[in-house]
């Protein structure tokens, strides 16, 4: 029967707004640009390298799953390319070239194709990638830092320049921070054992103190800010990700609720709890905080997925504050010296009991 | 012929591990390594047999109402006995299995086949029950163990298979590995099930 | 100063330049017109009238089966040719009065009754009913049963509902244009009929000349007062519009009066007047036919049951093949399978798009994205109820909000996976009606 | 530190870093077997809670007095199962005479309790436990906490767990993972998220 | 009533007759896994200081600690004591023996629940032979700028197991009966 | 051999752990056992029983919350034991038993689906539909989208609804059932928003197969499979034991009555008749040793399959005789017999 005269017939409402799930994926992509010119500057080409291997890798393994459970290839949609890269942006720019591409590939199987694909995967993808890294190569994800490339767009590295007298004054604090991220710092400067010795080497200065307050400097936050210092290809540089953020905000993609949230509890607890005993609060402190690690990554890109995430406005509160609070917690207690993606993993976890509990009441119902 | 039948249908019909799917905490637990997947499957083996064949043997005189905290009695009795030995003549692979051979005491499967099979059939039956289910369960161990095994560390039952550039992914013998490499299995299974 | 409005809600294209300055212009008596037995909320009426029957314009052809029913007038004059079923404007199959016009258009005596003011509530409200006037503004309830309030519920305030949020469409902007005081007289008929102290006239923020006259209207009026709106879909909406209007929140499942509170359309402000004044019958009403393809938009006012067919062929056809013609608003109204279809009293438009717009999209999975969940004016979670209802867990369903969704489409029209929420609501109306029924 | 702040040194330990489920490997049963719905999964885990709590009390006691004290150690394992079965059993026909609505919300996931080795577990752990001084065994106090807070750890997972699986539920999983493969795998990825508890230093 | 007597007596037989096995697989076993567990630990000292004449002491600080002496001249050869601290996931019980002038003269791990595949790996040779002949200043990861090569992506088990030895070691040095040469 | 030493010593390490937990046992056992008294509660241990009998599919074919409800409602509420359809026969009898009573004969019903059009190319359409695939959401739209008012809309909810999936569709599109699958729960009989669905006994295998209830004409000028029930009522007149009723232009088969003889399938002009046994059904034969050459049976025979001249012996023709059974009960010699 020629179908093709009729008149359509469908139901109401007849007019759409004309977003799809594809324009809202590239978007996000879109948004990560400045991120990756940003670590393609300081850490070399590699760090391209790196972000499109993961991204193709996730979009291959994607389609090839498709292919296998015979449903509709949809990689075109975006949603693999981001994940891949969004894994890739959790590995440093020194890494193995095989550690982003197995890293995509359980991403998309296990992260998110035996859940059914798009919008059915309870956890992020791109975080279970790495935290399954994390587990199974510490050594890798851990080890291996690629120092900085260029510097022009920032001052003096205020860590790098202090070295230069630790290295007389104590060799351990000196090789501290000539090799670690500012956050891995950080966390063994609440050492207590470490810090007595350093102390100790350095003929009873308060050399700990020195070193953290250093860490919250003007300088040391500009180089943090503009991406001057070790870390994953995403967490590069501060700046580079907000303004990526600004403009998925912009267009209405992501949501504030879940990054103001997050941030500002971290801001707020960091304010409170981020100081190593002895040294003074200070309002640079929180800034440290919010500007380093992969927080701004985390915040902006990563805990607003939206498949992972609570679709109720108080439960994304709940989300951000969540995040926050584990992220700071383990930064300041924990095992690993960062916490993102541990915290995030772990709400996601919470997000159905999250939604469940707070569940809108409809317009004009009384709350009992 | 019966005999082999019920001895037989533990290993893939009945597979306590696949198919019922009892007995998970030992299976994800101790499964870290081939050896201890081994020394896992006899020391319950051992004890569905014993616990199968006394159960059939008392299934007359014990009330229904006490039944259970009987059964359990006897069980318990057997996973003792196998703490002790193991303790006195394989001290390390005591170690390694710690917790889990008291453990043995509460595994569904054993409770699970006193009730099911011990309690209703004959002696004969109940041991070939029992040594069918256990060889069914150290299978599926020893399966599940070698392939985290050979993933997480390389090797098997100790040795080096793997060429010594593979870097072994650690998470296969960590937690999250277990659940993952059994739920994996299973959905192997099913695949296959499907297929026929 | 900060326009009102209500929580959620979504911004689409107006779309109101097709037909926005087109002066409401009045249909040649069409040949024939279908007089639907159920154009309104409540029980069918029944026909009053046989085949071969001669009518006059204005003539009872139909009455009421109940108190919450409708009379139905002829709004042409001729011969009744045939009773059955027709399509009606929701698409479906359903029983009318078809009438042949004998080309006079010859009407029943309207007396003018200047001093209409000063008649009894009693005989108002009679002639209201006796008019079958009923809602205009979209779901059409019957008039006089919304007048007659239980004395318990005493209203205060009369919201008259000049909102017109549904892309598109313009009668109600012409009308409020074009018969500015005529609202008012039955703003205050409908005030005087229920005791009300205080109107309102609610209108969006994008017809800035129907609110400057209107406020010039009511300047030294003190009980009247015309409030803009800011421009948010669905602020015609009842319960949104009375909260943006007055402040109030209607209880879930509770009716306006429950707040004190009265909403009309303007449109059936206007017949309210004329059936008081003049003993008019609601035979006639103003309908928008617009959109890309058509070739003259227009706002016509229209007898009621004319075809859209011959609608469309006054406004000069089409200058596309018609992909989906729309009964109604694009947010709320009916696709239909023909233009065989009569207007009814609640006809407001008749919208026709090609045949690359009437193609909708592709419908994937719920990407959890929120936006249904953040716009929905009733606070519900759209997704949670489609996906409830898709698996057929019902329960779960009216947890998220089934039994209160207003069905205003906002929710669909965000949805970046373009789920078709609304009809998975509907559908798990129906089921839920259904599972009812049966316990 | 003080008393209290060993008790939630005590608490993240049990519910967190140590979780039951997801790093110890117990009670894995009802975690795959009763997490499909959340009002059960709330059940089972309450009782997990009240069975764990009481269990703790009875078999310290008894490992403490009788135990120790004639030097039978060895007896362990079948004086704390016997001990635990018939507790189980009591309660359970305790809660059926005097609240027979919390029985049908939560006794009937009691016997089911009985073979579950979370509560054998944590009764013969408290048995070797430290205080968080790694030197202290623990009281009685203790081991009455410990298993409390262990149940706590075990209801957490489960309804999370519970909480997903409701989701997947209204999804289209591929047909080879319904079920206990994707239950397996969701265990996987929720141990994943605890390593971030990994390492604490409290 | 006789009928619940009789219950319980059923019961009572069933655990009368399982203990009555148990204890007896016990009297057989105990006496094993005692023996093995003292020659295990002799053995792991003499290992560290062979021909020697072991005498248990314990320190100031609560560490047990045996003093090694030569059979003969009962001239002190050295010290051996289990060092323990909280390492990533578990304690590490290290026993370490030293000889008189407090230089290691060799480790063993005795206990340890670290991670497989990388604290777990403290265990292996590659590891516990760096430490034979280190003086306490240098037992220190190399991160802590110490001689200790630690294990890679494990350096908070290797720092734990230096830490641990180093402040054994003191605490054994600190005794005022041993302190130094005799 | 003990010695005395030793056997002293035994009852040491025996004797005093042997106490303990022979004291504990006995301990437990009473409070248990005392316990059970004072706080016995009486449940009928029927229901358990049951429960585990039932399936457990909670497909709620009993039109109960359950099988557990079920359950305590054959218990409590003296419902029939033969309610559960995934069970079958066997179910009920072990119900039954347990609840000691004989159980009801039960009919093996499978579902079948009154209407042959339902395809995309199998339909006449109405208006291009675009929306929710389902059934039910099509339904509400304008009435549905395809012109048969009374027809299959084709997307499947009964198939989707069919908890044992015995409902497959086909390589044109449309929805077939394996009656070896089925178990008449009814699942797809309450899916089906244009009630098309209806449970039939497994063992009557002529099927009407339209529900449309419009005049003739109207019906075939809609139908999308050229296969429209007109009500014309030649199958009422056939039929040998008045099983089949025209109502509302419909024609509508009592499986009380109905023997299975496919002779309204073959009358039907518009083939709305499905017969599933067309050319497997046993033919008629005559006993050359008993035949009287009566020619009831000839006169009897629908299609004139018999023929014979009176007094002579009659035969069958095996190629016209479509197995219907008329014959045999009316010859007086018992002569004939399906083969
Ligand atoms: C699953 C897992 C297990 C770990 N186990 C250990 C361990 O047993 N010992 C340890 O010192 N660190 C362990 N870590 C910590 C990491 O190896 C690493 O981050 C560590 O903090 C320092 O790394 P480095 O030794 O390369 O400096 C583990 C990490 C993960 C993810
Ligand atoms: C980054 C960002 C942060 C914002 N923070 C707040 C805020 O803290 N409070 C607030 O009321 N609006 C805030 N807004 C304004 C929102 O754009 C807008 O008012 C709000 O989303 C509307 O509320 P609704 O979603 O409840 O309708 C913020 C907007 C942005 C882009
Ligand atoms: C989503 C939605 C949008 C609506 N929009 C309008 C509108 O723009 N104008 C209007 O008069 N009625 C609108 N209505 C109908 C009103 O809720 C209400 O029924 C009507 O104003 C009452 O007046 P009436 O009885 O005179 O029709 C809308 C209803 C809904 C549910
Ligand atoms: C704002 C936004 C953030 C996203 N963040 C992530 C992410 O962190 N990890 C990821 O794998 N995919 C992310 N995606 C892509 C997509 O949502 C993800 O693949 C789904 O979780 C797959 O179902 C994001 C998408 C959007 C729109
Ligand atoms: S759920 Fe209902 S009320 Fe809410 S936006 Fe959707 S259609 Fe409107
Ligand atoms: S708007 Fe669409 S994709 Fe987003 S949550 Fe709602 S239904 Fe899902
Ligand atoms: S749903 Fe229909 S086809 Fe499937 S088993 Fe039930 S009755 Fe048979
Ligand atoms: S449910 Fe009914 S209409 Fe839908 S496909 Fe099945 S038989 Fe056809
Ligand atoms: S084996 Fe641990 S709960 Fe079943």
């Amino acid at each position: 029967m020629n179908i093709k005269d009729k008149l359509t017939v469908s139901a109401a409402p007849h007019v759409h707004d004309k977003s799809t799930v594809k324009n809202v994926m590239w978007n996000v992509v879109i948004a990560l640009v400045p991120a990756l010119i940003f670590a393609t500057y300081y850490w070399g080409i590699r760090a391209l390298l790196l972000s499109l291997t993961g991204a193709v890798t996730a979009v291959v393994c994607e389609a090839l799953i498709q292919k296998l459970r015979k449903v509709p290839i949809t990689v075109h949609d975006g949603s693999a390319f981001l994940t891949g890269l969004l894994l890739a942006f959790n590995i440093h720019a020194g890494a193995p070239i095989w550690l982003p591409i197995i890293g995509a590939a359980f991403a998309i199987t296990i992260g998110k194709q035996v859940f059914g694909g798009l919008g059915n995967n309870p956890v992020n993808p791109a975080i279970v990638g790495r935290v399954f890294l994390m587990a199974s190569w510490p050594t890798h994800m851990t080890g291996g830092w690629v120092a900085v490339k260029n510097s022009a767009l920032s001052g003096l590295n205020d860590l790098t320049r202090i070295a230069t007298d630790l290295q007389s004054l104590s060799p351990k604090a000196y090789e501290l921070v000539t090799s670690a991220t500012p956050l891995k710092v950080a966390q063994t400067l609440r050492d207590s054992s470490f810090v007595a010795d350093i102390n100790a080497q350095a003929g009873g200065l308060n050399l700990s103190g020195r070193i953290f307050s250093s860490l919250t400097e003007m300088e040391t936050l500009k180089s943090l800010f503009w991406g001057n210092i070790g870390g994953c290809i995403g967490e590069v540089s501060a700046f580079a990700l907000l303004l990526g953020a600004a403009y998925l905000l912009y267009k209405n993609i992501i949501e504030w609720r879940i990054p103001l949230f997050f941030i500002g509890t971290v801001f707020v607890l960091s304010f409170i709890f981020g100081g190593i005993p002895g040294s003074e609060i200070s309002i640079m402190l929180p800034f440290f905080h919010i500007f380093s690690g992969g927080l701004m990554l985390g915040a902006f890109f990563m805990a607003t997925d939206y498949t992972t995430t609570p679709l109720t406005k108080k439960g994304r509160i709940i989300f951000g504050i969540g995040c926050g609070l584990l992220t700071i917690i383990i930064r300041l207690v924990g095992g690993y010296p960062e916490g993102v993606s541990y915290s995030i993993l772990f709400m996601n976890v919470m997000t159905p009991l999250i939604d469940m509990l707070t569940r809108p009441k409809a317009f004009g119902r009384v709350k009992k | 012929m019966k005999f082999i039948k019920e001895l037989t249908k533990g290993l893939i019909k009945e597979n306590p591990i696949f198919v019922i799917v009892l007995g998970m905490c030992p299976t994800l637990a101790v499964t870290t390594s081939v050896i201890n997947a081994l020394g896992m499957g006899f020391a319950a083996t051992f004890v569905l047999i014993c616990s199968n064949a006394i159960i059939s043997l008392i299934k007359d005189i014990t009330p229904s109402k006490i039944r259970i905290p009987v059964y359990v009695v006897v069980i318990a009795a057997f996973v003792s006995v196998v703490d002790m030995v193991m303790a006195a003549y394989v001290p390390a692979l005591h170690k390694s299995l710690g917790l889990f051979i008291p453990l043995i005491v509460v595994n569904c499967i054993i409770l699970g086949r006193a009730e099911a099979f011990a309690s209703k059939n004959n002696v004969i039956m109940s041991i070939a029950d029992g040594l069918g289910m256990g060889l069914g369960f150290t299978l599926s161990l020893s399966l599940v163990a070698t392939i985290r095994e050979i993933i997480g560390a390389g090797t098997w039952l100790g040795m080096r298979v793997t060429p010594l550039t593979y870097d072994p992914a650690l998470i296969a013998i960590l937690a999250p590995g277990a659940f993952i490499t059994l739920g994996l299995l299973m959905a192997l299974m099913n695949m296959l099930k499907e297929k026929k | 100063m900060r326009l009102k409005s209500f929580p959620g809600g979504i911004h689409p294209h107006d779309e109101k330049h097709y037909s926005a300055s087109a002066p409401i212009s009045a249909l040649p008596t069409p040949e024939r017109v279908i007089i639907h037995l159920s154009q309104h909320i409540g029980a069918v009426s029944s026909p009053s009238v046989k085949v071969g029957d001669t009518v006059l314009r204005g003539q009872v052809v139909a009455v009421p089966a109940g108190f919450v029913s409708l009379t139905q007038h002829a709004s042409i004059s001729g011969k009744v040719t045939k009773i059955g079923k027709f399509l009606h404007p929701t698409g479906i199959m359903s029983m009318g009065i078809e009438i042949t016009s004998d080309g006079q258009n010859q009407s029943v005596d309207m007396p003018d009754n200047p001093d209409y003011m000063s008649l009894e509530i009693n005989v108002l409200k009679e002639r209201v009913s006796a008019a079958g006037v009923c809602g205009m503004g979209g779901a059409g309830f019957p008039t006089h049963v919304k007048l007659s309030p239980p004395a318990d519920k005493p209203i205060d305030t009369i919201v008259l509902n000049g909102v017109e949020c549904e892309p598109f469409l313009t009668s109600d902007y012409r009308l409020l244009l074009e018969r500015a005081e005529d609202i008012l007289h039955g703003l205050r008929l409908l005030m005087k009929i229920v005791g009300a102290k205080k109107g309102v006239i609610g209108i969006e923020a994008n017809k800035p000349d129907a609110i400057e006259l209107l406020q010039k209207l009511v300047a030294n009026q003190k009980d009247l007062e015309v409030v803009p709106l800011k421009m948010q879909y669905p602020q015609g909406a009842e319960k949104q519009l009375i909260y943006a209007a007055t402040g109030r929140k209607v209880p879930a499942g509770g009716l306006p009066m429950a707040v004190g509170v009265l909403v009309q359309n303007v449109a059936t402000a206007v017949a309210i007047y004329e059936a008081v004044r003049y003993q008019k019958p609601l035979i006639e009403r103003v309908i928008s036919v617009t959109g890309s393809i058509v070739n003259k938009p227009m706002n016509l006012l229209a007898p009621i049951g004319t075809l859209y067919s011959d609608l469309l062929e006054h406004c000069g056809g089409v200058s596309a093949p018609i992909g989906k013609a729309i009964s109604g608003g694009p947010m709320m109204g009916f696709a239909l399978p023909s233009l065989d279809a009569a207007m009814t009293k609640g006809s407001s438009g008749l919208v026709l798009f090609d045949e690359k717009t009437a193609k909708s999209m592709q419908e994937h999975t719920c990407l959890r994205c929120a936006r249904c969940v953040d716009i929905c004016p009733m606070n519900l979670m759209p997704t949670g109820i489609a996906t409830a209802v898709k698996y057929n867990d019902l329960d779960m369903a009216v947890k998220a909000g089934l039994n209160d969704c207003i069905k205003c489409g906002a929710c669909a029209y965000v949805c970046p996976s373009q789920i078709r929420l609304v009809q998975w609501i509907d559908t798990g109306k129906i089921r839920y009606a259904e599972a009812q029924r049966k316990k | 530190m003080g008393y209290l702040g060993q008790i939630f040194v005590m608490a993240m330990t049990a519910i967190f870093i140590q979780n039951f489920v997801l790093a110890r490997f117990l009670g894995l049963c009802p975690y795959l077997g009763v997490s499909k719905k959340l009002d059960s999964a709330l059940g089972m885990g309450l009782a997990v809670i009240f069975v764990m709590t009481l269990a703790s009390a009875f078999t310290y006691l008894i490992n403490k007095y009788l135990l120790i004290r004639y030097d039978l150690v060895y007896l362990q394992t079948i004086t704390f199962i016997l001990t635990i079965a018939a507790l189980v059993q009591f309660v359970e026909m305790v809660i059926q005479k005097n609240a027979p609505a919390l029985y049908n919300s939560l006794g009937v996931f009691l016997p089911l309790i009985t073979t579950n080795c979370a509560v054998l577990g944590v009764a013969i752990l408290n048995t070797t436990a430290f205080r968080p001084d790694g030197i202290t065994a623990y009281t009685f106090l203790d081991s009455v906490l410990n298993g409390f807070f262990s149940g706590v750890g075990f209801t957490v997972v489960l309804l999370a767990m519970a909480g997903i699986r409701m989701r997947l539920e209204k999804a289209e999983l591929p047909k080879s993972m319904q079920g206990m493969p994707i239950a397996l795998i969701l265990a996987g990825i929720m141990a994943l998220a605890f390593y971030g508890f990994m390492g604490w230093k409290i | 009533m006789k009928y619940y007597l009789k219950l319980g007596f059923i019961l009572f037989v069933f655990c009368v007759v399982a203990t009555g096995i148990l204890a007896y697989v016990n009297s057989l076993t105990a006496p094993v896994i005692a023996q093995r567990k003292a020659t295990e630990e002799i053995q792991a000292r003499e290992a560290l200081i062979p021909n020697a004449k072991f005498e248990e002491k314990e320190s100031d600080q609560g560490l047990t600690y045996f003093v090694a002496r030569d059979p003969e001249t009962t001239e002190i050869l050295g010290y051996t004591f289990i060092a323990a601290d909280l390492g990533y996931s578990s304690t590490v019980q290290t026993m370490v023996g030293v000889d008189k002038a407090f230089k290691v003269l060799g480790i063993r791990i005795v206990d340890q629940g670290e991670t497989p595949g990388l604290g777990a790996n403290c265990t292996l040779p590659a590891f516990t032979e760096q430490f034979s002949g280190l003086a306490v200043e240098d037992i220190y990861v190399n991160k802590d700028g110490g001689v200790v090569v630690a294990l890679s992506g494990a350096t908070i088990t290797s720092r734990c197991i230096a830490n641990s030895l180093r402040e054994g070691i003191i605490d054994v040095q600190d005794e005022p009966t041993e302190g130094g040469e005799q | 051999m003990f010695t005395l030493l030793e056997t002293a010593s035994m009852l040491n390490t025996i004797g005093l752990p042997v106490l303990i937990l022979g004291a504990l046992g006995l301990i437990f056992g009473l409070i248990l056992a005392i316990a059970s008294k004072l706080f016995e509660v009486k449940i009928d241990p029927r229901v358990e029983e049951i429960i585990c009998v039932l399936p457990g599919a909670n497909c709620g074919a009993c039109g109960k919350a359950g099988c557990a409800g079920y359950a305590a409602q054959i218990v409590h509420g003296g419902e029939a034991v033969n309610k559960c359809a995934p069970g079958g026969p066997d179910v009920a009898a072990q119900i039954a038993q347990i609840m000691g009573m004989e159980a009801g004969a039960m009919d093996r019903k499978v579902a079948v689906i009154h209407c042959s059009s339902g395809g995309y190319e199998n339909t006449n359409w109405k208006y291009s539909y675009d929306g929710v695939q389902t059934c039910r959401s099509a339904n509400s739209l304008a009435g549905g989208p395809n012109a048969c008012a009374w027809g299959c809309l084709g997307l499947n909810d009964c198939f989707r609804a069919c908890p044992f999936d015995a409902i497959y569709i086909d390589t044109n599109g449309m929805r077939r059932i394996d009656f070896d699958k089925c178990t008449a729960c009814g699942a797809c009989v309450r899916a089906c928003p244009r009630e098309l669905i209806d449970l039939v006994p497994l063992t009557r295998n002529v099927y009407v197969k339209c529900s449309s209830q419009d005049k003739g004409g109207d019906a075939r000028a809609v139908c999308g499979s050229n296969h429209p029930c007109i009500g014309c009522g030649l199958c009422v007149k056939i039929c040998p034991v008045d099983a089949i009723t025209v109502e509302n232009n419909l024609a509508h088969i009592d499986y009380d009555k109905c023997i299975n003889c496919g002779l309204c399938a073959t009358v039907c002009p518009t083939k709305a008749i499905l017969d599933l046994l067309v050319g497997s059904r046993q033919k008629a034969e005559i006993d050359p040793e008993s035949c009287i050459g009566c020619t009831i049976c000839a006169k009897v025979c629908p299609v004139d399959a018999i023929s014979g001249e009176i007094k002579k012996l009659h035969s069958v023709d095996k190629s016209k005789c479509i197995g219907c059974t008329q014959c045999v009960p009316k010859c007086p010699k018992k002569a004939i017999e399906m083969v």
